[in-house]
């Protein structure tokens, strides 16, 4: 797959795999082109070439609703909530999609177990949330869409640590109620302690790839991701 | 096209000089009629000028365009008329008293941008036209006020064909300082504030000054443009320095090319000759200038500037990808 | 100056006011919406009042229904000026998105200019040649329907905006457009919904002027009023614009009364002047509001 | 230098003999069957109520004069072009006129300022010019051998009027006055307080001006209500002094109110409905618009067969004048004879005494030593919906031609 914005690809022969009910990893540098994948899996990049398959059906080219109607959910970097929209509001709008929009109550009651920060907070104003709380809407939003692939381009970003846990522990009950994840970091202990299976983006190419445990054990790995 | 030490001869420069001998010799052709148009498009490409340094280069939106140019022909008319000044003294000055209005509403500007900043120009413009309409013994108020031609070397330039040529002169010098300005620093400076005000903050020359200059400059270039204009049709009214006759040269500018010298001259061009070229369309040829204007933005958004390089990377085979989807106005 | 004419000029105020809040929410609401300022609503308010004329002189419909088709067809005409017109400028230079606008009311005022040629025409509503007498003071029970109306429309339009989803969606692309389509929400058809609910703002503007000032093409000149009120406001917010479009009717008129007629306009422009060198943002505005 | 300038000026000479030498054979515009005339109006922009009117009359006269014949044969041939009310652009539409399509004269269906911005020009250039509507005295004064205003009169004329009308047959002292800010609303209502204090010592009570499009008068309004007058003079154009005097008697002003040569039309009763009883007014013709004066009906009937899809409202003053002054260009165009040409034309333009084409019009009279061919203005009053002659004529001596005589 090669995708990018303008004369210049910012991505290059890319081929990464999602198995179903996992949860998968992308490392990387900043600037290395996580982001314009994932916003190409979204749609919202162009793709020049290659393919993007979701369960076996070609999306790429597909408008970003299209591709949101068959269940790929993305949360975007920076969030992107709707700031003067009450959290009430915005995750409303998490199930706009057509699919989500019957199962209402019971997402958003679900929603509210994984984060009961979300339910103290209901009539406030998005904007005015700190930056966990932020994130944790931002997820709940996308939860609130019923994904099928749930794709999160760097949750920790601006976050304590003592957050980031408590992000990454909701995640892997998400994942365990059934729902596949992609989770695109920098931070990348966190993906490989939750990860199963981890690329590494350098440059717009993937540099390595393989399970969490074998990268792990890698020393360049280890040297420029870890600092160990 | 920055400065070179060994100037070398390209079909740029070739196609300017045909350009240039045409501007001189063709007019000799042609009737009064066509001279007062030709020397209508001259001011309109100084006055455009102008607005393209403040709003293509600076990034400033104005809708008072009209008003410096009022004060520029106003004043020279003034001084020529009620003080007796020699139109060679009193033009320059038109357009340093024009400067100094710019001045003045370059100041609000420190602290406002976008529809704020429109709509204190709007209020300028609106205020300018109350002064022209309340003070008839200056401007000779909504009767209008007769403007009479100069001399030079001891003649009248009595005829079309003759001013022609003097604003012919005075639009190549306006030309010239316009380049030379994008060239300097100051122009440079104005590209930084466009592109991104907090960038800006970290040239050597404060942002402030930058602003004020760029509004000083389309002034005088407006009231320069505005003095020609008064002493080429003999007869100035507060109706044609209207809100229209601004919105006019910012047509003129986006249908040119923003930011571009050559963008301000053949938008100007442009914009003085298809009118008359509409008139044999009667009541129906605003509408069907609108219509074509319409069109035009749709299918050429960044100007007639544009056309040529975007043929060339047609050629060439490049294509552009952008973003699937935007809110209007991305990209200025 | 008595009480009685205080009065009379506060509702006068009030109902040019509510007027000036409608234009310039339209402009509000399609420019946080889409992107796009739309200088043709001034021109989309003339619109609105000859269609209005035309359903009720040549049609010969009554004013309730003129008013409801009224808003029906140009919500629909405005829709596919967003199609046809402004989709194709998607990604275009702003300034180039503007001139459009400007264009496309370029052909409407010719357009109803040729059509209809008159000096000044009108049509009637049941409120014509009516008087309140409250103790006293003559009301024209015109300018209170103006400024009733305009408050009902858009005391609507927020609960649209609080209470429905379509609503909801349209304040999230206004908010955060990638975010929005990330959502599954057509960003396309939120465009053109925007569009044609703002349009029918223009025009509801221009029905309730009608029977107070008549048609005519010169109408679109509120779109300066709209402009100046919406800036007042912070050009962000639906009440920020209301306040800010009562605010200047009523400027507008006391400074009339107390520098005179002519500089009615002016006293208006000064205030906005110095109001904005002190909140460069508006009254109600936030630093959010600066675009373009 | 003295190289360069001899040939620039043997280039201008070569030019000047081009340009010349195609007039030397007939009468610029004038050929063995046809005489150019131009014209030019506002058909665009903010004033094209003046112009779309002043043409169709014109068309309308045009039509008429070829079907009976032309003039000595020859058939009078209209050229028009838009001026949208900007003097630069009227220049530039009479210079087209003249140099491109080679018109013989001008007749101007503009405003003052458009208007204004040619004479100097036309003076230069030798070119007749039969000016229609504009009112501002610069058309005519000082003298100028090449240019003739025809159906209006100018500005100074409409303040001796009023005056005298408010003193002579109203007998008010006490006189309000609301005008627009365009040049020939304020200039009548300036050369109207002018006129007042010069003839009667009167001042008016208050002046208060408003401008195109304003919406609302209650302000001006309630300076005239605490003036307590015993007239309103109202000038403005007909969407603003609808405005305006409905305004004014919601705030309970029951005095009289007089209005400008430009809002009386039946558009402003149909816009003011029973609010329009007793509206007092001067009308720049002859039959009024409506009238069963069989000319009038006559020229409704032709004007209506010419323009099938006309607006409401229409014909108009406009019409009417458009109408009428080209009659007048054909009667000196008849007198100057088969052998025309431009000097003879102004000669037997100078020769035309009390004409007018029907009673429609107003007599026009030209001499050798003023071109103003018109003063007489009726005044109208409405009376059950309709603007009708009140009986009433000045008796004082105008001031205007006093200028002209040596």
């Amino acid at each position: 797959m090669v995708a990018g914005y303008g004369p210049v690809d910012v991505l290059h022969d890319i081929t990464l795999e999602v198995k179903d009910g996992a949860i998968a990893g992308l490392l990387g540098p900043n600037g290395a082109g996580k982001s314009t994948l994932i916003k190409s899996i979204s749609g919202l990049t162009r793709v020049t070439g290659g393919q993007i398959l979701f369960e076996g059906k070609p999306i790429q080219g597909m408008a970003p609703e299209d591709i949101v109607a068959l269940g790929v959910i993305q949360v975007p970097q920076g969030r992107m909530l709707f700031p003067e929209l009450s959290v009430e509001d915005n995750l409303e709008l998490g199930s706009y999609r057509q699919a989500a929009r019957k199962a209402y109550r019971a997402t958003f009651e679900l929603v509210e177990e994984y984060f009961p920060r979300l339910r103290e907070r209901r009539q406030q104003r998005a904007g005015l949330l700190s930056g966990g709380e932020q994130q944790m809407l931002a997820i709940g939003r996308a939860m609130m869409a019923q994904p099928r692939l749930l794709i999160l381009d760097e949750p920790s970003l601006g976050l304590a640590p003592l957050i980031i846990d408590s992000i990454f522990d909701v995640l892997k009950r998400i994942n365990a109620d059934g729902i596949t994840i992609l989770v695109a970091e920098q931070n990348a202990m966190k993906v490989l302690q939750t990860a199963e299976n981890v690329y590494v983006l350098e440059n717009g190419r993937i540099a390595h790839s393989g399970t969490s445990a074998q990268l792990a054990q890698d020393t360049t790995i280890q040297r420029s991701y870890l600092g160990i | 096209m920055s400065e070179q030490a060994s100037w070398k001869f390209t079909p740029t420069h070739f196609a300017l000089g045909v350009l240039l001998i045409l501007a001189i010799a063709a007019p000799l052709a042609f009737g009064s009629y066509h001279h007062y148009l030709a020397s209508l498009c001259l001011i309109n490409i100084i006055i455009a000028i102008g607005l393209n340094l403040l709003t293509g280069n600076a990034g400033q939106i104005s809708i008072c365009h009209s008003s410096f140019m009022a004060i520029g022909a106003y004043g020279t008319t003034y001084l020529v008329s009620k003080v007796g000044l020699s139109f060679w003294v009193a033009l320059p000055m038109g357009g340093i008293i024009a400067a100094m209005f710019g001045l003045a509403l370059g100041f609000p500007a420190l602290r406002l941008r976008g529809f704020y900043l429109a709509v204190v120009t709007l209020g300028f413009l609106e205020m300018s036209q109350l002064l022209i309409t309340e003070l008839p013994s200056i401007t000779g108020g909504v009767r209008g006020m007769p403007a009479s031609r100069p001399a030079l070397f001891g003649y009248t330039l009595a005829s079309d064909l003759s001013f022609y040529y003097v604003i012919l002169a005075i639009t190549l010098l306006a030309i010239w300082c316009a380049y030379s300005i994008i060239n300097s620093p100051t122009g440079r400076a104005f590209d930084a504030i466009r592109n991104s005000e907090s960038v800006a903050q970290t040239l050597a020359m404060p942002l402030s000054r930058v602003k004020l200059i760029a509004f000083m400059l389309a002034a005088f270039f407006a009231g320069i443009g505005g003095g020609l204009f008064a002493s080429l049709v003999g007869f100035i009214d507060p109706l044609e320095f209207g809100l229209w006759t601004s919105v006019r040269y910012i047509i003129i500018i986006v249908v040119g090319g923003l930011g571009s010298i050559v963008g301000s001259v053949v938008g100007a061009v442009a914009l003085t000759v298809l009118p008359e070229l509409l008139r044999d369309f009667k009541e129906y040829n605003e509408l069907v200038f609108g219509v074509l204007l319409l069109a035009f933005l749709i299918l050429i958004p960044h100007g007639l500037v544009s056309v040529v390089p975007r043929i060339r990377q047609r050629l060439s085979g490049k294509t552009n990808s952008q973003p699937a989807i935007s809110k209007h106005g991305a990209g200025v | 100056m008595g009480f009685s004419d205080f009065v009379q000029l506060v509702v006068a105020g009030l109902s040019s006011g509510s007027i000036y809040a409608l234009v310039g929410l339209g402009l509000v609401l399609a420019n946080k919406g889409t992107g796009i300022l739309n200088f043709a609503q001034g021109e989309l308010v003339a619109l609105g009042a000859y269609i209005a004329l035309f359903y009720s002189i040549v049609v010969g419909l009554p004013y309730w229904q003129v008013f409801i088709l009224t808003l029906l067809t140009t919500a629909i005409i405005g829709g596919i000026m967003e199609r046809a017109l402004l989709r194709p400028l998607l990604g275009a230079p702003h300034f180039t998105v503007v001139v459009a606008t400007l264009a496309i009311g370029l052909i409407i005022k010719n357009a109803l200019r040729i059509s209809w040629q008159e000096a000044v025409s009108t049509f009637s509503s049941p409120l014509d040649h009516l008087m309140l007498q409250i103790g006293g003071i003559n009301i024209n029970p015109q300018y209170a329907w103006i400024t009733g109306c305009s408050l009902a429309i858009m005391g609507m339009l927020a609960l649209f905006f609080r209470k429905n989803l379509v609503g909801k969606a349209m304040q999230a692309v206004a908010q955060n457009t990638s975010a929005a389509q990330l959502m599954g929400i057509r960003v396309s058809r939120i465009f053109t919904l925007t569009l044609a609910v703002s349009t029918a703002l223009a025009a509801l503007a221009g029905i309730l002027m009608t029977p107070v000032v008549g048609v005519s093409a010169e109408m679109s000149n509120v779109i300066l009023k709209g402009f100046v009120a919406a800036i007042l406001g912070g050009f962000n917010s639906l009440f920020g614009c209301l306040i800010g479009g009562l605010i200047l009717g009523l400027l507008e008129i006391f400074g009339g009364v107390y520098f005179g007629g002519l500089f009615k306009d002016i006293t208006a422009f000064v205030l906005l002047m110095f109001i904005l060198l002190v909140r460069p943002h508006g009254i109600f505005g936030t630093a959010e509001a600066r675009r373009v | 230098m003295r190289a360069i300038r001899k040939t620039l000026r043997s280039i201008v000479a070569v030019a000047a003999m081009l340009s010349s030498s195609t007039a030397i054979a007939a009468e610029v515009g004038v050929t063995d069957d046809t005489i150019l005339i131009g014209s030019h109006g506002p058909i665009t922009g903010g004033a094209t109520f003046l112009g779309l009117g002043g043409k169709a009359g014109a068309e309308l006269a045009y039509k008429e004069i070829n079907e009976a014949g032309g003039i000595h044969g020859r058939k009078l041939k209209m050229i028009f072009e838009d001026d949208g009310f900007s003097p630069s652009r009227a220049l530039a539409a009479v210079k087209k006129l003249v140099e491109q399509d080679k018109v013989f004269m001008i007749n101007g269906i503009s405003g003052s300022n458009p208007t204004v911005g040619t004479i100097e020009y036309l003076r230069q250039a030798k070119v007749p010019a039969y000016i229609t509507i504009a009112s501002a005295p610069a058309v005519t004064n000082p003298f100028n051998r090449y240019l003739f205003r025809g159906a209006t009169t100018e500005t100074v004329r409409f303040g001796e009027l009023n005056a005298e009308f408010f003193n002579d047959f109203l007998q008010v002292k006490r006189v309000a006055i609301l005008s627009g800010v365009e040049e020939n609303l304020k200039t009548e209502g300036d050369e109207t307080v002018k006129i007042l204090n010069k003839w009667y010592g009167v001042k008016p009570l208050m002046r208060a001006e408003f401008k195109v499009g304003d919406k609302d008068f209650t302000p001006q309004l309630l300076q005239v209500k605490q003036s307590n007058p015993e007239l309103l003079f109202a000038i403005g154009q007909v969407p603003e002094v609808s405005i305006l005097i409905r305004q004014a008697r919601e705030l309970g002003l029951r005095q009289p109110i007089m209005v400008a040569p430009s809002s009386v039309d039946n558009t402003l009763i149909t816009n003011l409905g029973p609010n329009a009883e007793g509206l007092l007014g001067l009308w720049g013709a002859g039959a009024f618009l409506d009238s069963g004066n069989p000319d009038m009906v006559k020229f409704r009937e032709a004007w209506a067969k010419m323009n099938p899809n006309a607006p409401k409202g229409r014909p108009n003053l406009f019409d009417v004048w458009g109408y009428t002054e080209v009659y007048v260009i054909a009667e000196a165009l008849k007198k100057a004879g088969r052998d025309l040409t431009r000097e003879k034309f102004i000669d037997a333009l100078e020769q035309v005494k009390d004409y007018r084409v029907s009673e429609i019009a107003t007599p026009r009279t030209f001499t050798n030593w003023h071109h103003i061919g018109n003063l007489t203005q009726q005044i109208m009053i409405v009376v059950a919906g309709h603007w009708v002659p009140l009986k009433w004529s000045p008796l004082r001596e105008s001031e205007v031609l006093a200028n002209y005589k040596k």
